[in-house]
């Protein structure tokens, strides 16, 4: 049995995940995610619906997963289970997804590195797939972005902004 | 690199998807008799056709099954729509 | 000497020099030139051999239209092997070598194979090397083949990188005609995007040198760029489409320098203009492939592009009307030309190592270079690519773009239309959809083709010397379609894939049997239009960015005791802990698992969350076993199955409420459960009345495993008073929820408990220590291997295969009792299913003080041919049982308990006994002490 | 006229500039009825051809294809032949197949270039190494040639390969089969077809089947797009397109067509004398004995009779393939294609009736239908003449379905094979 600990680089713990000029990405921690589900899901919060490429301007809002699934970020606390009056699926996520912070002029540049998101196609849904992994992506302000991977994708995630900046950092 | 139209999210990258079925085909009773035969063609028989198919997909990212109407070989996608309003 | 440099014109910068060497030998260029052209300026005529007769070879084409001039390059650490010089920007101090070659190209010592040429005529091969039989000849003609060496070690750097982007309109090529459409389209507002892959735009203007719109070339090129920019169109030079894939999308490669990876621009586009231009095709002559004999626009691209003057007696032998144009610009350049009508009269050239004269008919005259063509072939690779058809032009004898795919038009050279003022003049009709004028043409061809029967060698594929006589050959021998013929003769797919040799090829097929040309058709047009280094696939995706694993939170902390980390099921979790070596290790830790405490991470285990009025009819049909009848808070293990019945994945399900259950399935399967329960929701049921989430990532989950581990509770103080085997309890830990499960894969009492990833550590240190103060502490997943397999206890796809049935591992009841349907029921009950002598999972024993049996080997029958019954799928030395266990799926196994067996691996056979597959505590005592 | 190929041969025609190389095949009129009808006109078609007038002495035959001869997967595979499978069945299949190979060049007096060069199947962990012993145990009792290597057996075969501790997947070791190897494909095509003419057998090219004759609920012809040919018996080998030919008939197959890529590189000076397979990269390759690295991969994930390939199954195998031998990444790739094949659910091949009287199906060989070009012909052959199964070909009936009786070698193997 080998042993891979230096194969894998150990996870970073500083929050500023990566700088360069007019590229920032920090990871934050909301409040409180809680993914609901249900007929009228989409309906559910009172929190703005955001698809793509819908701004996000507070620190409040819904993404919209699915056809009957969102997810809100710093929301009222929910009761976790079947609500059978509201018919709504609820489940706290808070730990389950890494956020992350994109900013800067070059942020569209490097995000065509890891897929197609173009803010003239739009799309009622933020879950794509980036990197090669699924992300939720969504705006923030002019050439802000949020993105979102499951918690333990955010290593993985991590290293391959990384590896792109470091590889082609200065062309994009 | 094929795009695919989920009814909900709209075009995206092929690889977001994935084959799951032929369209059309329902699961045989097991509570009551079902033959071999019977069982053997739900499970494993095929039309494949060459031409437009209608096949159910998933759009992996958001879980949605629809059926997709295609044409398995020019590559056109014809249609796309939810599978719970699939009238078939 | 034959080539010069001229005083001046070209792109080139005469005041920087470039050092550089070819076959050992040093030589001076500019900025500007390619590998080719600096040689042809220094009077170098041979760049090449071919590949199977040795001959000697000088470019035929200036572009990737050369076939001849390949070169293994080395630039510092780094040598790239087949770099086309024509296409191989130069470098300073970068040296070259001939590839094929040896010493050098001007004198290879395997030139002599070409004496024996009569012998070794079209597919040869496939005649003889048969007796004693292939492998005794196949090692010296594999050394013989090929052409440039390798160098057995990366590039460093060498990444691609890759942007995915998408345009309205894409213009393929950067000549006249492209410049035009895309200047047309992006002052029209269209989101223009341009590619040339040359390095600088112009395409084939700088080979005629005439005026556009009254303007030198250079100038009117420099108006068109600034105007598409001013539009907002981008331009990108160096940049080659090499790809048209489905539904739109066009690749592109980005040339970043030599030994650097290319860019790679996966480019979606509305509409594509192709204005990819034309090659001259060669004239088919006997010894046509003289060194010196070139493609009459290549000697012009050599004279316009890069300022050399390819001859000082130039034969000029075209049948297009453009060859007039040729001489005088050559005239005017310094050379002397004389023309010849190939139409007239057969040509033959005359020289050993490379051209000396020229015979037309009956005369002889003495010339260094002779520039040859029988006319335009349109570029039409990526039409093709797109699926659009070819329709054949007799008036310009060149197959052009017919019926368009969609999305996608042609303009100039590319389409047919040569002239200079009509190509701009329809790429701006349709670059903006404005109707087109009528076709017009000043070009005129005479049509000349290959003529079977003539006279001497005549080549139709240069670099894999294809010849005149091998298509005859292979025409005789019904090799008659065009795929047998390439395939028959190698022709078309030497490293320019045909661009110089198929239309001779077909031509001489359609001649040989008296049919049209278009009648004989194409071959496939495939990508990638020229050679692209297989990096441009690769790109990031690479390493740790490769089939990349999941990240436990706990990581940090594993790392901090000294865990060894390894991949399971897609996780990157602690193998085993601490310094000892490994064996030592994981036996250490089982022992003290069963000794005192074990505390594992466990958080890869699935949390699925399934919710809605109908979830217990759900679970109960997505699982083998009957799950209506779990009561709120308790907990049942559990198979689920493929429809084919197939062992799916175990697991336990904890029904929370009436319309509420969490699924814990295998850690490698929480991907594919969830989304076979999404497809079975969505498909076959009401998917408004039940959801599925999957929580894995939010929750950590940590297990206390041992007799110690009842004790490491309550010292934690947590309540285990009410927590049964097979049920859980909510409680609350530093402010957190935190769920409690009682259930076990080791056989000793055992507590899961799951907390928010965020309060992973602090539950995770606070075990710890209460575990490491009663003489436990961590363990991996290697002795939880043990562990588990001591008490009999399955990993799917280990101790199951791709045809292992529930009833196999001994769950009986489901498919004999269970009423309600569930997936894979009715496979349970074919024949097979039903049949004595399928793998049961059973337990293997050995002789007291005998090894572990090894994990793979098979219980095999007696006799003379011993054949398989089975294999063993788990084993190890048990350090609480002190003795190897086993187990093993085995013919008929359960009936077969006590009965000793032959095992066999690796041609030596030892025997065991089967037994039950559980080897410890087999009364289950432990899992509530 | 010379009708034999030999060294002899190759020097008289040398000297008298080829002119006496007589056709390989005929190109004849189709006639109004034959004893067998074949369709499909590729390596097991031709095979099959071969082997009814040769084993079978029925000669009143005819191998049709909508194209030309060996334009199918036959002509568009990466030649790997092996026979290194877990379950008996599949080694009886396989074994046959190979060792039909080692004699074909002579039996049909045409080089197919069977290079009994080995394949590796790279194991990278001790619990693949598990299943490779595993499967190294099946093969020997199954009576095919196989041996476990550890890393440095590995290196030595193949010494380009990333062998780093910290590779992405380190090599452990491999199952080595000596006996494997890649063969020239054209040239088994050509050759059985040239054999089947020189034995009577009508080859008819460009001549599409548009539609099988059924009368009184039985195949007794087809309709082409040379007219209408009668049939004592019809035959599919249409590798690809066989749910199609059977569609003609009605009948439904366990059978999905899919595109499946190849790719070849620049020609380069020997790199690797062995076919390299790592399940964990998805990625094999060899060398051609021209000096391209022919590559492959697994099938392209959408459903397809479009006979080209697409990006991301080529950024699959092109990245597994760069991080098992990372010099490769500097490499040119020439070109890349895609087949058709047909896939059924146990990647196993059907051989059998395709469910009405009269016509008879061999196909569903997925990704490794080249391999099994000899065995398969013979067995067919043997099912066409004789009207029931060689003991061999029995078990591959597609009535194992209904019987539940599966014979999945991806699943005992773990991957697709």
């Amino acid at each position: 049995m080998r042993d891979d600990r230096l194969k894998w680089d150990a996870p970073a713990s500083d929050p500023k995940v990566l700088a360069q000029d007019g590229l920032h990405v920090t990871r934050v921690r909301p409040t409180r995610l809680t993914l609901i589900s249900g007929v009228q899901a989409r309906r559910a919060s009172a929190l703005p619906l955001i698809g793509w490429p819908d701004q996000v301007t507070s620190e409040q809002f819904a993404l919209c997963l699915r056809r009957d699934r969102i997810l809100e970020v710093g929301g009222p606390d929910r009761l976790p289970g079947w609500d059978a009056e509201a018919g709504l699926a609820i489940s706290e996520m808070t730990d389950g997804y890494a956020m992350f912070h994109l900013d800067g002029d070059r942020t569209l540049g490097l995000l065509k590195r890891g897929g197609v998101a173009r803010p003239d196609q739009p799309s009622p849904s933020v879950v794509r797939l980036m990197f090669g992994m699924d992300v939720l992506l969504y705006c923030r302000g002019a050439s802000g972005f949020g993105l979102c991977v499951p918690g333990p994708r955010a290593e993985t995630l991590r290293s391959a902004l990384r590896a792109h900046l470091s590889q082609h950092g200065a062309e994009i | 690199m094929q795009l695919f139209p989920c009814p909900f999210c709209g075009d995206r990258d092929e690889r977001e998807f994935h084959f799951a079925a032929e369209a059309g085909k329902s699961r045989p009773d097991t509570t009551g008799a079902v033959s071999d035969a019977e069982w053997a063609t739900y499970l494993y028989a095929q039309r494949n056709d060459k031409g437009p198919v209608r096949e159910v997909w998933v759009h992996l990212t958001c879980a949605e099954l629809f059926v997709l109407e295609r044409d398995s070989v020019t590559m056109a996608v014809l249609r796309a729509t939810p599978l719970r309003q699939d009238p078939a | 000497m034959t080539g010069r440099r001229i005083e001046a014109g070209g792109l080139i910068d005469r005041a920087a020099r470039l050092n550089f060497s070819f076959d050992g030998r040093n030589y001076t260029g500019h900025p500007g030139d390619t590998l080719a052209s600096a040689l042809l300026a220094n009077g170098v005529r041979i760049l090449g051999r071919s590949f199977k007769y040795h001959r000697p070879r000088g470019p035929w084409g200036a572009w990737f239209d050369d076939p001849n001039a390949m070169m293994n390059v080395r630039l510092g650490r780094d040598e790239l092997p087949n770099c086309p010089a024509t296409t191989t920007a130069l470098v300073n101090g970068m040296s070259a070598r001939a590839v094929n070659a040896w010493p050098s190209a001007a004198h290879d010592i395997k030139g002599g194979l070409d004496l024996f040429h009569r012998w070794l005529g079209a597919g040869f091969y496939y005649k003889t090397f048969m007796w004693p039989n292939w492998h005794l000849f196949e090692p010296s003609i594999r050394k013989m083949a090929g052409l440039g060496a390798l160098e057995m070690s990366g590039i460093e750097g060498h990444v691609t990188d890759r942007v995915d982007d998408v345009c309205d309109l894409l213009v393929v090529g950067g000549g006249a005609a492209g410049l035009s459409a895309a200047r047309a389209a992006a002052e029209a507002g269209q989101g223009v995007l341009l590619v040339e892959d040359h390095p600088e735009l112009g395409g084939g203007l700088y080979r005629r040198g005439t005026p556009v719109d009254g303007q030198p070339p250079v100038a009117w090129v420099a108006e068109q760029r600034h105007a598409i920019e001013a539009a907002g169109g981008r331009i990108l030079t160096g940049t080659t489409a090499y790809g048209v894939y489905d539904h739109g999308l066009v690749a592109l490669s980005e040339d970043r320098g030599f030994a650097k990876a290319p860019r790679l621009w996966r480019m979606r586009v509305r509409r594509a203009i192709l204005a990819a231009g034309a090659t001259d095709r060669p004239l088919t002559f006997a010894n046509n492939d003289l060194p010196g004999i070139m493609a009459v626009e290549a000697g012009l691209e050599f004279l316009g592009r890069h300022g050399v003057l390819v001859g000082q007696k130039i034969a000029l032998a075209s049948n297009t009307s453009f060859g007039d144009l040729a001489a005088e610009r050559l005239e005017a350049a310094g050379a002397t030309v004389r023309r010849y009508d190939p139409t007239a009269r057969p040509l033959q050239g005359i020289g050993r190592k490379g051209l000396e004269a020229v015979r037309h008919g009956r005369y002889r005259y003495d010339a260094d270079v002779l520039l040859a063509s029988a006319g335009w072939t349109p570029l039409v690779h990526l039409w093709r690519h797109a699926g659009g058809k070819l329709r054949w032009s007799d008036a310009l004898s060149a197959f052009l773009p017919g019926d368009p795919p969609e999305g996608m038009a042609a303009v100039g050279a590319a389409n047919g239309t040569f002239d200079l003022d009509h190509a701009v003049e329809e790429a701006g009709c349709v670059a903006t959809g404005t109707p087109l004028p009528q076709p017009r043409t000043r070009y005129h061809i005479a049509p000349h083709w290959p003529e079977p029967g003539g006279e001497g060698r005549q080549w139709i594929d240069f670099q894999h010397d294809v010849t005149l006589k091998d298509v005859e050959q292979a025409a005789r021998e019904n090799y008659t379609s065009v795929e047998h013929l390439k395939r028959y003769t190698t022709l078309g797919m030497a490293s320019d894939q045909g661009k110089t040799s198929n239309m001779a090829g077909l031509a001489a097929m359609a001649a040989i049997q008296g049919r049209p040309i278009p009648e004989v058709g194409t071959t496939t047009f495939r990508p990638p239009f020229v050679p692209v280094p297989m990096e441009l696939y690769h790109g990031t995706n690479r390493g740790q960015q490769f089939h990349p694993l999941k990240r436990l939170a706990l990581e940090p902390q594993h790392r901090a005791a000294g865990a060894a980390l390894g991949e399971y099921g897609g996780w990157l979790r602690p193998a085993w802990y601490g310094e000892n070596p490994m064996t030592q290790a994981i036996r250490d830790e089982a022992l003290m698992a069963r000794q005192t405490v074990g505390v594992l991470d466990a958080s890869p285990l699935g949390k699925i969350e399934v919710m809605g009025p109908d979830a217990e009819a759900f679970v109960n049909f997505i699982y083998y076993n009957t799950i209506r009848t779990l009561k709120p808070g308790r907990i049942r293990y559990g198979l689920m199955l493929t429809e084919g019945g197939v062992v799916y994945d175990d697991g336990v399900i904890a029904r929370v409420a009436a319309d509420h259950f969490v699924i814990s399935c295998s850690s490698s399967h929480v991907d594919g459960v969830t989304a076979l329960l999404e497809s079975w929701r969505q498909d076959g049921n009401d998917p408004d009345r039940i959801f599925v989430h999957d929580c894995t990532a939010h929750w950590a989950t940590i297990t206390v495993t041992g007799p110690e581990a009842r004790r490491v509770m309550r010292a934690l103080d947590l309540p285990v008073q009410d927590v049964p085997h097979m049920s859980f309890c909510d409680a609350i830990f530093a402010g957190r929820p935190l769920r409690i499960a009682r259930v076990s894969f080791t056989g000793d009492t055992s507590y899961e408990m799951s907390v928010p990833t965020g309060s992973a550590l602090a539950l995770w240190q606070a075990v710890k220590e209460a575990a490491e103060g009663r003489g436990g502490g961590p363990i991996g997943v290697e002795a939880l291997s043990v562990l588990r397999a001591e008490k009999g206890y399955i990993m799917v796809g280990k101790d199951t295969d791709g045809e292992t049935m529930p009833h196999d591992l001994g769950f009986t009841g489901p498919r004999e009792k269970k009423k309600a349907a569930f997936v894979g029921d009715r496979s349970l009950h074919t024949a097979t299913a039903n049949a004595s002598d399928r793998r049961q999972l059973v337990g293997l024993a050995v002789e007291e003080g005998a090894p572990a049996l090894p994990t793979g080997a098979h219980i095999v029958t007696g006799g003379e041919r011993p054949a398989s019954q089975g294999y063993v799928t788990s084993s190890y030395d048990s350090p609480i049982l002190g003795r190897p266990i086993a187990m093993a799926l085995i013919a008929g196994g359960h009936a077969r308990l006590g009965e000793e067996v032959t095992i066999w691996h690796m041609d030596e056979t030892r025997s065991a006994t089967i037994t039950a597959a559980c080897a410890f505590d087999r009364q289950g005592a432990r899992l509530d002490a | 006229m010379t009708s034999t190929y030999s060294a002899f041969s190759i020097l008289r025609e040398g000297l008298r500039g080829g002119r006496g190389w007589r056709q390989a095949w005929r190109s004849p009129d189709p006639k109004p009825a034959y004893d067998v009808i074949l369709i499909g006109a590729g390596g097991h078609g031709l095979a099959t051809a071969y082997y009814l007038a040769k084993r079978h002495g029925l000669r009143n035959v005819a191998v049709l294809d909508k194209g030309w001869l060996g334009g199918g997967n036959t002509g568009r595979n990466t030649t790997v032949i092996r026979s290194n499978y877990f379950y008996p069945e599949s080694v009886a299949l396989y074994d046959l197949s190979v060792r039909l190979y080692e004699g074909l060049s002579k039996e049909l007096n045409y080089n197919v270039m069977f290079s009994q060069r080995g394949m590796l199947v790279m194991a990278h962990s001790e619990h693949e190494m598990e299943m490779a012993a595993r499967h190294t145990n099946a093969m020997r009792l199954n009576g095919a040639d196989a041996e476990l290597l550890e890393a440095d057996g590995v290196r030595k075969r193949a010494p380009l390969l990333n062998f780093s501790p910290q590779a992405r997947y380190p090599i452990h070791g491999a199952v080595w089969q000596g006996r494997a190897g890649t063969g020239r494909h054209d040239a088994v095509a050509w050759g059985y077809a040239r054999a089947a003419d020189r034995l009577g057998v009508d080859i008819l090219q460009n001549c599409e089947v548009t539609d099988l004759i059924v009368e009184a609920g039985r195949v007794t012809g087809v309709e082409t797009t040379r007219g209408r040919i009668r049939a004592g018996v019809v035959g599919a080998a249409a590798a690809g397109h066989s749910s199609v030919i059977a569609g003609m008939a009605g009948q439904r197959l366990p059978l999905h067509s899919y595109a499946l890529q190849a790719f070849v590189s620049e020609p380069l000076k020997p790199v690797i004398d062995t076919v390299a397979f790592s399940p964990a990269y998805g990625t094999y390759f060899s060398q051609s004995d021209k000096g391209g690295l022919v590559i492959g991969g697994g099938l392209d994930r959408v459903p397809s009779y479009g006979q080209r390939g697409n990006l991301p199954m080529q950024e699959a195998v092109l990245s597994g393939l760069i991080e098992m031998a990372p010099m490769l990444g500097k490499v040119k790739l020439l070109r890349h294609w895609a087949g058709i094949v047909d896939v059924t659910p146990d990647s196993s091949p059907l051989i059998g009736p395709a469910g009405i009287e009269g016509l008879y199906i061999n196909c569903g060989w997925g990704t490794g239908g080249f391999k099994a070009i000899p065995a398969g012909g013979y067995l067919f052959a043997h099912l066409l003449a004789e009207g029931r199964h060689h003991e061999i070909s029995r078990p591959f009936d597609p009535d194992r379905f209904a019987a539940g009786r599966l014979i999945d070698e991806g699943a005992a193997w773990g991957i697709a094979h």
